[in-house]
Protein backbone atom coordinates (compact mmCIF):
# COMPACT_ATOMS: atom_id res chain seq x y z
CA UNK A 1 0.00 0.00 0.00
CA UNK A 2 1.48 3.44 -0.94
CA UNK A 3 1.15 5.62 2.17
CA UNK A 4 2.26 8.99 2.79
CA UNK A 5 3.62 10.24 6.26
CA UNK A 6 4.04 13.57 7.70
CA UNK A 7 4.24 14.68 11.29
CA UNK A 8 2.87 18.31 12.93
CA UNK A 9 3.53 18.44 16.22
CA UNK A 10 2.76 15.11 18.30
CA UNK A 11 0.54 14.33 15.52
CA UNK A 12 1.02 12.15 12.45
CA UNK A 13 -0.78 12.29 9.42
CA UNK A 14 -1.48 9.23 7.13
CA UNK A 15 -1.89 9.57 3.79
CA UNK A 16 -3.56 6.36 1.77
CA UNK A 17 -2.88 7.03 -1.96
CA UNK A 18 -4.77 4.15 -3.21
CA UNK A 19 -8.22 3.53 -5.00
CA UNK A 20 -9.15 0.78 -2.95
CA UNK A 21 -8.53 -0.58 0.49
CA UNK A 22 -8.87 -4.07 0.66
CA UNK A 23 -7.99 -7.60 1.68
CA UNK A 24 -4.93 -7.54 -0.57
CA UNK A 25 -3.23 -4.26 1.03
CA UNK A 26 -5.15 -3.19 4.31
CA UNK A 27 -2.77 -5.52 6.47
CA UNK A 28 0.17 -2.60 5.43
CA UNK A 29 -2.08 0.35 6.82
CA UNK A 30 -2.37 -2.07 10.19
CA UNK A 31 1.46 -2.53 10.57
CA UNK A 32 2.33 0.51 9.59
CA UNK A 33 0.29 2.33 12.27
CA UNK A 34 1.69 -0.75 14.92
CA UNK A 35 5.15 1.05 13.95
CA UNK A 36 4.29 4.03 15.00
CA UNK A 37 2.77 3.00 18.19
CA UNK A 38 5.85 1.13 19.16
CA UNK A 39 8.30 4.58 18.36
CA UNK A 40 5.38 6.27 20.85
CA UNK A 41 3.11 8.17 17.94
CA UNK A 42 -0.61 7.57 19.51
CA UNK A 43 -2.42 10.51 18.03
CA UNK A 44 -2.68 9.59 14.16
CA UNK A 45 -4.88 11.10 11.26
CA UNK A 46 -5.68 9.00 8.49
CA UNK A 47 -6.60 10.85 5.36
CA UNK A 48 -8.71 8.99 3.00
CA UNK A 49 -9.06 11.78 0.00
CA UNK A 50 -7.57 9.55 -2.76
CA UNK A 51 -9.74 5.90 -1.54
CA UNK A 52 -12.43 5.47 -3.64
CA UNK A 53 -13.33 1.98 -2.72
CA UNK A 54 -12.84 0.43 1.27
CA UNK A 55 -13.95 -3.15 2.43
CA UNK A 56 -14.49 -4.76 5.69
CA UNK A 57 -10.45 -5.25 6.08
CA UNK A 58 -10.01 -1.87 5.25
CA UNK A 59 -12.32 -0.95 7.89
CA UNK A 60 -10.83 -3.69 10.19
CA UNK A 61 -7.12 -1.94 10.16
CA UNK A 62 -8.79 1.31 10.98
CA UNK A 63 -10.71 -0.37 14.08
CA UNK A 64 -7.66 -1.96 14.72
CA UNK A 65 -5.68 1.31 14.73
CA UNK A 66 -8.46 3.65 16.49
CA UNK A 67 -8.10 1.12 19.30
CA UNK A 68 -4.09 0.87 19.79
CA UNK A 69 -4.05 4.78 20.00
CA UNK A 70 -7.25 4.65 22.50
CA UNK A 71 -5.65 2.10 24.27
CA UNK A 72 -2.20 4.02 24.36
CA UNK A 73 -4.37 7.36 25.23
CA UNK A 74 -4.16 8.89 21.58
CA UNK A 75 -6.39 9.53 19.05
CA UNK A 76 -7.25 7.71 15.86
CA UNK A 77 -9.45 10.14 13.62
CA UNK A 78 -10.12 10.38 10.05
CA UNK A 79 -10.80 12.89 7.35
CA UNK A 80 -11.29 13.68 3.67
CA UNK A 81 -13.91 10.37 3.26
CA UNK A 82 -15.29 10.44 -0.54
CA UNK A 83 -19.19 10.09 -0.38
CA UNK A 84 -19.05 6.20 -0.84
CA UNK A 85 -16.70 5.63 1.47
CA UNK A 86 -18.60 7.53 4.17
CA UNK A 87 -21.52 5.27 3.38
CA UNK A 88 -19.55 2.42 4.38
CA UNK A 89 -19.07 3.56 7.84
CA UNK A 90 -22.90 4.80 7.82
CA UNK A 91 -23.70 0.47 6.96
CA UNK A 92 -21.50 -0.49 9.40
CA UNK A 93 -22.56 1.55 11.69
CA UNK A 94 -18.62 2.80 12.27
CA UNK A 95 -19.12 6.52 11.86
CA UNK A 96 -20.62 6.24 15.83
CA UNK A 97 -16.88 5.14 16.34
CA UNK A 98 -14.79 7.30 14.35
CA UNK A 99 -14.19 10.96 14.68
CA UNK A 100 -14.72 11.86 11.02
CA UNK A 101 -13.63 15.37 9.74
CA UNK A 102 -14.43 17.55 6.16
CA UNK A 103 -10.69 17.85 6.03
CA UNK A 104 -7.25 17.92 7.19
CA UNK A 105 -7.29 21.05 8.94
CA UNK A 106 -10.67 20.39 10.88
CA UNK A 107 -8.74 16.87 12.14
CA UNK A 108 -5.87 18.89 12.73
CA UNK A 109 -7.75 21.59 14.77
CA UNK A 110 -9.55 19.12 17.38
CA UNK A 111 -6.59 17.72 19.03
CA UNK B 1 -30.36 -18.59 -23.03
CA UNK B 2 -33.00 -16.08 -22.05
CA UNK B 3 -31.26 -12.53 -22.09
CA UNK B 4 -28.45 -12.56 -19.42
CA UNK B 5 -25.20 -11.22 -19.31
CA UNK B 6 -22.91 -14.10 -17.95
CA UNK B 7 -19.29 -13.54 -16.99
CA UNK B 8 -17.68 -16.49 -15.36
CA UNK B 9 -14.09 -15.57 -14.21
CA UNK B 10 -10.95 -17.84 -12.67
CA UNK B 11 -8.06 -16.43 -10.94
CA UNK B 12 -5.48 -17.70 -9.00
CA UNK B 13 -5.92 -17.20 -5.14
CA UNK B 14 -4.67 -14.23 -4.58
CA UNK B 15 -6.02 -10.77 -2.79
CA UNK B 16 -4.46 -8.95 -6.05
CA UNK B 17 -7.32 -10.14 -8.27
CA UNK B 18 -9.85 -8.36 -6.13
CA UNK B 19 -10.23 -5.38 -7.91
CA UNK B 20 -9.91 -6.79 -11.38
CA UNK B 21 -13.12 -9.27 -10.17
CA UNK B 22 -14.54 -5.77 -8.74
CA UNK B 23 -14.17 -3.89 -11.46
CA UNK B 24 -15.74 -6.30 -13.70
CA UNK B 25 -18.89 -6.22 -11.66
CA UNK B 26 -18.72 -2.76 -11.81
CA UNK B 27 -19.34 -3.04 -15.95
CA UNK B 28 -21.71 -4.92 -15.52
CA UNK B 29 -24.19 -2.86 -13.67
CA UNK B 30 -23.37 0.02 -15.93
CA UNK B 31 -24.25 -2.38 -18.82
CA UNK B 32 -27.61 -2.96 -17.34
CA UNK B 33 -29.72 -0.02 -19.16
CA UNK B 34 -33.41 -0.46 -17.76
CA UNK B 35 -32.06 -0.16 -13.93
CA UNK B 36 -34.14 2.74 -11.90
CA UNK B 37 -32.18 3.37 -9.19
CA UNK B 38 -28.83 4.56 -8.08
CA UNK B 39 -26.50 2.70 -10.77
CA UNK B 40 -23.16 4.20 -8.60
CA UNK B 41 -24.46 2.75 -5.73
CA UNK B 42 -25.32 -0.62 -7.26
CA UNK B 43 -21.99 -0.79 -8.76
CA UNK B 44 -20.32 -0.03 -5.42
CA UNK B 45 -22.08 -2.79 -3.68
CA UNK B 46 -21.58 -5.47 -6.21
CA UNK B 47 -18.03 -4.52 -6.36
CA UNK B 48 -17.91 -4.54 -2.25
CA UNK B 49 -19.74 -7.86 -2.12
CA UNK B 50 -17.77 -9.52 -4.99
CA UNK B 51 -14.57 -8.43 -2.87
CA UNK B 52 -16.26 -9.61 0.66
CA UNK B 53 -17.24 -12.94 -0.76
CA UNK B 54 -14.06 -13.54 -2.88
CA UNK B 55 -11.16 -12.43 -0.11
CA UNK B 56 -13.02 -15.24 2.28
CA UNK B 57 -12.94 -17.92 -0.43
CA UNK B 58 -9.08 -16.94 -1.19
CA UNK B 59 -8.19 -16.75 2.60
CA UNK B 60 -10.42 -18.72 4.22
CA UNK B 61 -11.72 -21.67 2.23
CA UNK B 62 -8.29 -21.66 0.22
CA UNK B 63 -5.79 -20.84 3.08
CA UNK B 64 -4.46 -17.99 0.17
CA UNK B 65 -2.35 -20.58 -1.07
CA UNK B 66 -1.24 -18.46 -4.25
CA UNK B 67 -1.48 -21.97 -6.27
CA UNK B 68 -4.92 -22.43 -6.18
CA UNK B 69 -7.20 -21.02 -8.34
CA UNK B 70 -10.89 -19.30 -7.22
CA UNK B 71 -13.89 -18.83 -9.11
CA UNK B 72 -16.91 -16.64 -9.14
CA UNK B 73 -19.70 -16.51 -11.95
CA UNK B 74 -21.72 -12.90 -12.26
CA UNK B 75 -24.96 -13.19 -14.19
CA UNK B 76 -27.32 -10.59 -14.82
CA UNK B 77 -30.62 -9.30 -16.37
CA UNK B 78 -33.43 -7.01 -16.16
CA UNK B 79 -34.89 -8.58 -13.28
CA UNK B 80 -31.85 -9.64 -11.12
CA UNK B 81 -27.83 -9.84 -10.40
CA UNK B 82 -26.64 -12.75 -9.42
CA UNK B 83 -23.01 -14.15 -8.02
CA UNK B 84 -21.85 -17.37 -7.44
CA UNK B 85 -18.34 -17.88 -5.72
CA UNK B 86 -16.81 -21.30 -5.21
CA UNK B 87 -14.85 -22.97 -2.82
CA UNK B 88 -13.54 -26.18 -1.98
CA UNK B 89 -12.47 -25.84 1.74
CA UNK B 90 -14.23 -27.39 4.83
CA UNK B 91 -17.33 -25.19 4.85
CA UNK B 92 -18.46 -22.96 7.48
CA UNK B 93 -22.20 -22.22 8.84
CA UNK B 94 -23.75 -19.54 7.55
CA UNK B 95 -26.45 -19.50 9.42
CA UNK B 96 -25.18 -18.90 12.81
CA UNK B 97 -22.96 -16.06 11.53
CA UNK B 98 -25.90 -14.21 10.20
CA UNK B 99 -27.90 -14.33 13.34
CA UNK B 100 -24.50 -13.65 15.46
CA UNK B 101 -23.93 -10.11 15.31
CA UNK B 102 -20.41 -8.53 15.56
CA UNK B 103 -19.95 -5.85 18.07
CA UNK B 104 -19.27 -2.97 16.75
CA UNK B 105 -15.25 -2.28 17.83
CA UNK B 106 -14.21 -6.21 16.73
CA UNK B 107 -11.93 -6.07 14.23
CA UNK B 108 -13.04 -8.51 12.17
CA UNK B 109 -16.37 -10.44 11.05
CA UNK B 110 -18.30 -7.62 8.90
CA UNK B 111 -18.13 -9.33 5.43
CA UNK B 112 -20.60 -12.15 5.84
CA UNK B 113 -22.78 -9.31 7.59
CA UNK B 114 -22.31 -6.42 4.95
CA UNK B 115 -23.47 -9.44 1.99
CA UNK B 116 -26.35 -10.20 4.02
CA UNK B 117 -27.10 -6.23 4.28
CA UNK B 118 -26.64 -5.47 0.55
CA UNK B 119 -28.29 -8.74 -1.37
CA UNK B 120 -31.88 -9.89 -0.49
CA UNK B 121 -30.98 -13.66 -0.94
CA UNK B 122 -28.11 -15.55 0.11
CA UNK B 123 -27.62 -18.91 0.04
CA UNK B 124 -24.06 -21.34 1.03
CA UNK B 125 -24.87 -24.85 -0.30
CA UNK B 126 -22.97 -27.36 -1.05
CA UNK B 127 -22.62 -29.27 -4.26
CA UNK B 128 -20.20 -32.15 -4.94
CA UNK B 129 -17.29 -31.74 -4.06
CA UNK B 130 -17.53 -27.90 -3.83
CA UNK B 131 -19.41 -24.72 -1.43
CA UNK B 132 -21.20 -22.45 -3.76
CA UNK B 133 -21.72 -18.74 -2.17
CA UNK B 134 -24.97 -17.34 -3.88
CA UNK B 135 -26.27 -14.52 -3.75
CA UNK B 136 -28.88 -12.37 -5.39
CA UNK B 137 -29.62 -9.04 -5.93
CA UNK B 138 -33.30 -8.24 -7.14
CA UNK B 139 -33.24 -5.13 -9.51
CA UNK B 140 -37.27 -4.12 -9.24
CA UNK C 1 -3.81 -23.22 -14.16
CA UNK C 2 -0.70 -21.05 -14.13
CA UNK C 3 -1.33 -17.90 -13.10
CA UNK C 4 -3.61 -16.51 -15.44
CA UNK C 5 -6.96 -14.36 -15.59
CA UNK C 6 -9.73 -16.09 -17.39
CA UNK C 7 -12.38 -14.45 -17.90
CA UNK C 8 -15.57 -16.29 -20.27
CA UNK C 9 -18.32 -13.59 -21.00
CA UNK C 10 -21.13 -14.94 -23.13
CA UNK C 11 -24.03 -12.21 -23.54
CA UNK C 12 -27.21 -11.97 -26.11
CA UNK C 13 -26.20 -11.59 -29.72
CA UNK C 14 -26.87 -7.89 -29.83
CA UNK C 15 -24.81 -4.75 -30.07
CA UNK C 16 -25.32 -3.14 -27.01
CA UNK C 17 -23.82 -5.25 -25.40
CA UNK C 18 -20.37 -4.49 -26.91
CA UNK C 19 -19.80 -1.42 -24.21
CA UNK C 20 -19.81 -3.98 -21.24
CA UNK C 21 -17.36 -6.74 -22.91
CA UNK C 22 -14.69 -3.72 -24.21
CA UNK C 23 -15.33 -2.69 -20.30
CA UNK C 24 -14.56 -5.96 -18.98
CA UNK C 25 -11.22 -5.81 -21.35
CA UNK C 26 -10.50 -2.56 -20.08
CA UNK C 27 -11.03 -3.74 -16.29
CA UNK C 28 -8.28 -6.99 -16.93
CA UNK C 29 -5.59 -4.60 -18.66
CA UNK C 30 -5.36 -2.24 -15.60
CA UNK C 31 -5.24 -5.45 -13.37
CA UNK C 32 -1.69 -6.65 -15.43
CA UNK C 33 0.56 -4.52 -12.53
CA UNK C 34 3.24 -5.93 -14.48
CA UNK C 35 2.75 -4.36 -17.49
CA UNK C 36 5.74 -1.73 -18.94
CA UNK C 37 3.70 -0.37 -21.59
CA UNK C 38 1.37 2.45 -21.97
CA UNK C 39 -1.56 0.46 -20.18
CA UNK C 40 -4.61 3.41 -21.34
CA UNK C 41 -3.53 2.76 -24.94
CA UNK C 42 -3.41 -1.00 -24.11
CA UNK C 43 -6.82 -0.65 -22.57
CA UNK C 44 -8.13 1.13 -25.61
CA UNK C 45 -7.11 -1.49 -27.95
CA UNK C 46 -8.07 -4.54 -26.74
CA UNK C 47 -11.83 -2.93 -25.80
CA UNK C 48 -11.43 -2.02 -30.08
CA UNK C 49 -10.62 -5.65 -30.81
CA UNK C 50 -12.88 -7.01 -29.01
CA UNK C 51 -15.63 -4.88 -30.52
CA UNK C 52 -14.49 -5.85 -33.62
CA UNK C 53 -14.69 -8.86 -33.66
CA UNK C 54 -17.56 -9.24 -31.40
CA UNK C 55 -19.64 -6.96 -33.73
CA UNK C 56 -18.37 -9.32 -36.86
CA UNK C 57 -19.65 -12.23 -34.55
CA UNK C 58 -23.26 -10.88 -34.00
CA UNK C 59 -23.52 -9.10 -37.51
CA UNK C 60 -21.92 -11.51 -40.02
CA UNK C 61 -21.52 -15.09 -38.35
CA UNK C 62 -25.12 -14.83 -36.37
CA UNK C 63 -27.03 -12.42 -38.53
CA UNK C 64 -27.86 -10.14 -35.91
CA UNK C 65 -30.49 -12.90 -34.33
CA UNK C 66 -31.23 -11.11 -30.97
CA UNK C 67 -32.38 -14.28 -29.98
CA UNK C 68 -28.99 -16.12 -30.38
CA UNK C 69 -25.96 -15.57 -27.60
CA UNK C 70 -22.30 -15.04 -28.03
CA UNK C 71 -19.38 -15.94 -26.15
CA UNK C 72 -16.03 -14.35 -25.55
CA UNK C 73 -13.00 -15.69 -23.77
CA UNK C 74 -10.26 -13.04 -22.75
CA UNK C 75 -7.19 -14.85 -20.98
CA UNK C 76 -4.13 -12.73 -19.70
CA UNK C 77 -0.80 -13.19 -17.92
CA UNK C 78 2.25 -11.16 -17.53
CA UNK C 79 2.98 -12.73 -20.79
CA UNK C 80 0.34 -12.52 -23.20
CA UNK C 81 -3.30 -11.60 -23.86
CA UNK C 82 -5.41 -13.89 -25.51
CA UNK C 83 -8.71 -13.40 -26.71
CA UNK C 84 -11.14 -15.66 -28.53
CA UNK C 85 -14.28 -15.38 -30.10
CA UNK C 86 -16.43 -17.96 -30.88
CA UNK C 87 -19.26 -18.09 -33.71
CA UNK C 88 -21.34 -20.74 -34.84
CA UNK C 89 -21.56 -18.78 -38.96
CA UNK C 90 -20.70 -19.96 -42.35
CA UNK C 91 -17.11 -19.01 -41.40
CA UNK C 92 -15.11 -16.71 -43.81
CA UNK C 93 -11.52 -16.39 -45.06
CA UNK C 94 -9.74 -14.64 -43.02
CA UNK C 95 -6.18 -14.95 -45.06
CA UNK C 96 -7.70 -13.36 -47.99
CA UNK C 97 -8.96 -10.54 -46.49
CA UNK C 98 -5.36 -10.01 -43.90
CA UNK C 99 -4.28 -9.68 -47.97
CA UNK C 100 -5.97 -7.30 -49.47
CA UNK C 101 -6.23 -3.44 -48.67
CA UNK C 102 -9.35 -1.83 -47.82
CA UNK C 103 -8.94 1.64 -50.01
CA UNK C 104 -9.10 4.86 -47.38
CA UNK C 105 -12.63 5.91 -48.50
CA UNK C 106 -14.57 2.32 -48.08
CA UNK C 107 -17.03 2.40 -45.91
CA UNK C 108 -16.65 -0.64 -44.06
CA UNK C 109 -13.87 -3.26 -44.52
CA UNK C 110 -11.86 -1.96 -41.53
CA UNK C 111 -12.43 -4.27 -38.48
CA UNK C 112 -10.20 -7.08 -39.35
CA UNK C 113 -7.00 -4.80 -40.59
CA UNK C 114 -7.37 -3.21 -37.32
CA UNK C 115 -7.22 -6.46 -35.60
CA UNK C 116 -4.74 -7.32 -37.79
CA UNK C 117 -2.74 -4.04 -36.75
CA UNK C 118 -3.09 -4.23 -33.33
CA UNK C 119 -2.57 -8.05 -32.19
CA UNK C 120 0.85 -10.19 -32.64
CA UNK C 121 -0.90 -13.26 -33.53
CA UNK C 122 -4.78 -13.90 -34.96
CA UNK C 123 -6.05 -17.16 -36.41
CA UNK C 124 -9.57 -18.42 -37.46
CA UNK C 125 -10.11 -22.00 -37.18
CA UNK C 126 -13.16 -24.11 -37.02
CA UNK C 127 -13.35 -26.35 -33.95
CA UNK C 128 -16.14 -29.10 -34.16
CA UNK C 129 -19.04 -27.54 -34.80
CA UNK C 130 -17.93 -23.83 -34.28
CA UNK C 131 -15.42 -21.36 -35.70
CA UNK C 132 -12.96 -19.89 -33.47
CA UNK C 133 -11.29 -16.04 -33.85
CA UNK C 134 -8.15 -16.03 -31.34
CA UNK C 135 -5.85 -13.15 -31.41
CA UNK C 136 -3.20 -12.67 -28.92
CA UNK C 137 -0.95 -9.63 -28.04
CA UNK C 138 2.47 -10.49 -26.37
CA UNK C 139 3.24 -8.43 -22.79
CA UNK C 140 6.77 -7.77 -23.77
CA UNK D 1 -27.77 7.83 -30.44
CA UNK D 2 -27.78 11.42 -28.25
CA UNK D 3 -27.06 13.61 -31.16
CA UNK D 4 -27.78 17.40 -30.85
CA UNK D 5 -28.16 19.83 -33.68
CA UNK D 6 -27.27 23.31 -34.04
CA UNK D 7 -27.83 25.27 -37.29
CA UNK D 8 -25.23 28.25 -37.96
CA UNK D 9 -25.99 29.67 -41.14
CA UNK D 10 -25.86 26.97 -43.82
CA UNK D 11 -23.43 24.99 -41.42
CA UNK D 12 -24.87 22.21 -39.32
CA UNK D 13 -23.02 21.44 -36.01
CA UNK D 14 -23.99 17.82 -35.37
CA UNK D 15 -22.74 16.71 -31.30
CA UNK D 16 -22.71 13.49 -30.80
CA UNK D 17 -23.17 13.16 -26.75
CA UNK D 18 -22.17 9.22 -26.41
CA UNK D 19 -19.17 7.95 -25.20
CA UNK D 20 -19.05 5.15 -26.85
CA UNK D 21 -19.30 5.47 -30.99
CA UNK D 22 -19.35 1.53 -31.66
CA UNK D 23 -21.49 -1.34 -34.18
CA UNK D 24 -24.47 -0.41 -31.80
CA UNK D 25 -25.34 3.03 -32.26
CA UNK D 26 -23.66 4.88 -35.31
CA UNK D 27 -26.00 3.27 -38.20
CA UNK D 28 -27.78 6.21 -36.11
CA UNK D 29 -25.62 9.31 -36.66
CA UNK D 30 -25.41 8.02 -40.56
CA UNK D 31 -29.43 8.05 -41.17
CA UNK D 32 -29.52 11.81 -39.31
CA UNK D 33 -26.79 12.59 -41.89
CA UNK D 34 -28.53 10.88 -44.79
CA UNK D 35 -32.02 12.89 -43.81
CA UNK D 36 -30.14 16.51 -43.42
CA UNK D 37 -28.51 15.77 -47.10
CA UNK D 38 -31.93 15.15 -48.36
CA UNK D 39 -33.12 18.51 -46.49
CA UNK D 40 -30.13 19.89 -48.50
CA UNK D 41 -27.85 20.32 -45.92
CA UNK D 42 -24.61 19.36 -46.87
CA UNK D 43 -21.75 21.35 -44.43
CA UNK D 44 -21.76 19.20 -41.41
CA UNK D 45 -19.32 19.82 -38.88
CA UNK D 46 -19.34 16.91 -36.25
CA UNK D 47 -17.65 17.90 -32.55
CA UNK D 48 -16.85 14.50 -31.19
CA UNK D 49 -15.35 15.98 -28.29
CA UNK D 50 -18.01 13.18 -25.63
CA UNK D 51 -16.62 10.60 -27.27
CA UNK D 52 -14.55 8.27 -25.99
CA UNK D 53 -13.98 5.21 -27.89
CA UNK D 54 -14.64 4.74 -31.61
CA UNK D 55 -14.49 1.60 -33.68
CA UNK D 56 -14.39 1.15 -37.66
CA UNK D 57 -18.35 1.41 -37.48
CA UNK D 58 -18.36 4.79 -36.11
CA UNK D 59 -15.43 5.51 -38.64
CA UNK D 60 -17.64 3.82 -40.96
CA UNK D 61 -20.21 6.46 -40.12
CA UNK D 62 -18.34 9.39 -40.72
CA UNK D 63 -17.02 8.26 -44.33
CA UNK D 64 -20.28 7.82 -45.55
CA UNK D 65 -21.44 11.38 -44.69
CA UNK D 66 -18.32 12.28 -45.97
CA UNK D 67 -18.35 10.64 -49.37
CA UNK D 68 -22.37 12.17 -49.01
CA UNK D 69 -21.02 15.72 -48.37
CA UNK D 70 -18.63 15.75 -51.16
CA UNK D 71 -21.16 14.72 -53.80
CA UNK D 72 -22.99 17.54 -52.74
CA UNK D 73 -20.49 19.60 -53.02
CA UNK D 74 -20.72 20.14 -49.36
CA UNK D 75 -18.31 19.30 -46.80
CA UNK D 76 -17.99 17.42 -43.34
CA UNK D 77 -15.14 18.33 -40.72
CA UNK D 78 -14.13 17.30 -37.39
CA UNK D 79 -13.96 18.63 -34.54
CA UNK D 80 -12.61 18.58 -30.63
CA UNK D 81 -11.28 14.88 -31.01
CA UNK D 82 -9.70 13.25 -27.83
CA UNK D 83 -6.25 11.87 -28.13
CA UNK D 84 -7.56 7.97 -28.29
CA UNK D 85 -10.20 8.89 -30.70
CA UNK D 86 -7.59 10.75 -32.70
CA UNK D 87 -4.90 7.98 -32.71
CA UNK D 88 -7.68 5.69 -34.40
CA UNK D 89 -7.59 8.18 -37.25
CA UNK D 90 -3.83 7.67 -37.66
CA UNK D 91 -4.36 3.98 -37.23
CA UNK D 92 -6.42 3.59 -40.34
CA UNK D 93 -5.14 7.19 -42.06
CA UNK D 94 -8.21 8.78 -42.15
CA UNK D 95 -6.75 11.39 -40.57
CA UNK D 96 -5.58 12.34 -44.00
CA UNK D 97 -9.08 12.51 -45.51
CA UNK D 98 -11.07 14.64 -42.73
CA UNK D 99 -10.16 18.30 -41.78
CA UNK D 100 -9.67 17.57 -38.26
CA UNK D 101 -10.02 20.52 -36.07
CA UNK D 102 -8.71 21.29 -32.42
CA UNK D 103 -12.23 23.30 -31.59
CA UNK D 104 -15.65 24.35 -32.88
CA UNK D 105 -14.55 28.03 -33.67
CA UNK D 106 -11.85 26.81 -35.76
CA UNK D 107 -13.74 24.57 -37.68
CA UNK D 108 -16.85 27.18 -38.26
CA UNK D 109 -14.17 29.07 -39.60
CA UNK D 110 -12.65 26.81 -42.08
CA UNK D 111 -16.03 26.81 -44.31
N1 LIG E 1 -15.81 -19.48 2.14
C1 LIG E 1 -15.59 -19.70 3.45
N2 LIG E 1 -15.05 -20.88 3.86
C2 LIG E 1 -14.82 -21.12 5.17
N3 LIG E 1 -15.09 -20.24 6.15
C3 LIG E 1 -15.63 -19.05 5.82
C4 LIG E 1 -15.90 -18.71 4.46
N4 LIG E 1 -16.45 -17.49 4.45
C5 LIG E 1 -16.51 -17.07 5.72
N5 LIG E 1 -16.03 -18.01 6.56
C6 LIG E 1 -15.96 -17.95 8.04
O1 LIG E 1 -16.86 -16.95 8.48
C7 LIG E 1 -16.16 -15.99 9.30
C8 LIG E 1 -16.78 -14.61 9.12
O2 LIG E 1 -16.48 -14.11 7.83
P1 LIG E 1 -16.58 -12.57 7.55
O3 LIG E 1 -17.90 -12.09 8.05
O4 LIG E 1 -16.29 -12.35 6.12
O5 LIG E 1 -15.48 -11.89 8.46
P2 LIG E 1 -13.88 -12.09 8.48
O6 LIG E 1 -13.50 -12.62 7.15
O7 LIG E 1 -13.41 -10.71 8.76
O8 LIG E 1 -13.62 -13.04 9.61
C9 LIG E 1 -14.73 -16.10 8.89
O9 LIG E 1 -13.86 -15.70 9.94
C10 LIG E 1 -14.59 -17.58 8.57
O10 LIG E 1 -14.38 -18.33 9.75
N1 LIG F 1 -17.16 -14.05 -37.75
C1 LIG F 1 -17.40 -13.87 -39.07
N2 LIG F 1 -18.20 -14.72 -39.75
C2 LIG F 1 -18.43 -14.56 -41.06
N3 LIG F 1 -17.90 -13.56 -41.80
C3 LIG F 1 -17.10 -12.68 -41.20
C4 LIG F 1 -16.80 -12.78 -39.80
N4 LIG F 1 -15.96 -11.76 -39.50
C5 LIG F 1 -15.74 -11.07 -40.63
N5 LIG F 1 -16.43 -11.61 -41.66
C6 LIG F 1 -16.41 -11.17 -43.09
O1 LIG F 1 -15.28 -10.35 -43.28
C7 LIG F 1 -15.67 -9.08 -43.81
C8 LIG F 1 -14.74 -7.98 -43.31
O2 LIG F 1 -14.94 -7.78 -41.92
P1 LIG F 1 -14.46 -6.42 -41.26
O3 LIG F 1 -13.05 -6.19 -41.65
O4 LIG F 1 -14.74 -6.51 -39.80
O5 LIG F 1 -15.33 -5.28 -41.93
P2 LIG F 1 -16.91 -5.06 -41.95
O6 LIG F 1 -17.49 -5.78 -40.78
O7 LIG F 1 -17.01 -3.57 -41.85
O8 LIG F 1 -17.37 -5.59 -43.26
C9 LIG F 1 -17.11 -8.91 -43.40
O9 LIG F 1 -17.81 -8.06 -44.24
C10 LIG F 1 -17.63 -10.35 -43.46
O10 LIG F 1 -18.00 -10.68 -44.77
Amino acid sequence: MQIKLTEQGDIVNISVEEERMDAHNSGDLKERMLQLFDEGKCNLIIDLSSVRFIDSSGLGALVSGFKNASAREGNLKLCCLQPQVRSMFELTRLHRVFEIYADLDEALNSF
Amino acid sequence: MSKRIQVDITVPNQTKYLGVIGRIGESVVYSLKGYQGNRRELAYHLNLVLTEALANAICHANSCDPDKDVRVLISASDKDLTIKVFDQGQGFDIEALSKHKARTKDEGGRGIQIIFKLMDRVHYTREENRNVLEMTKYLH
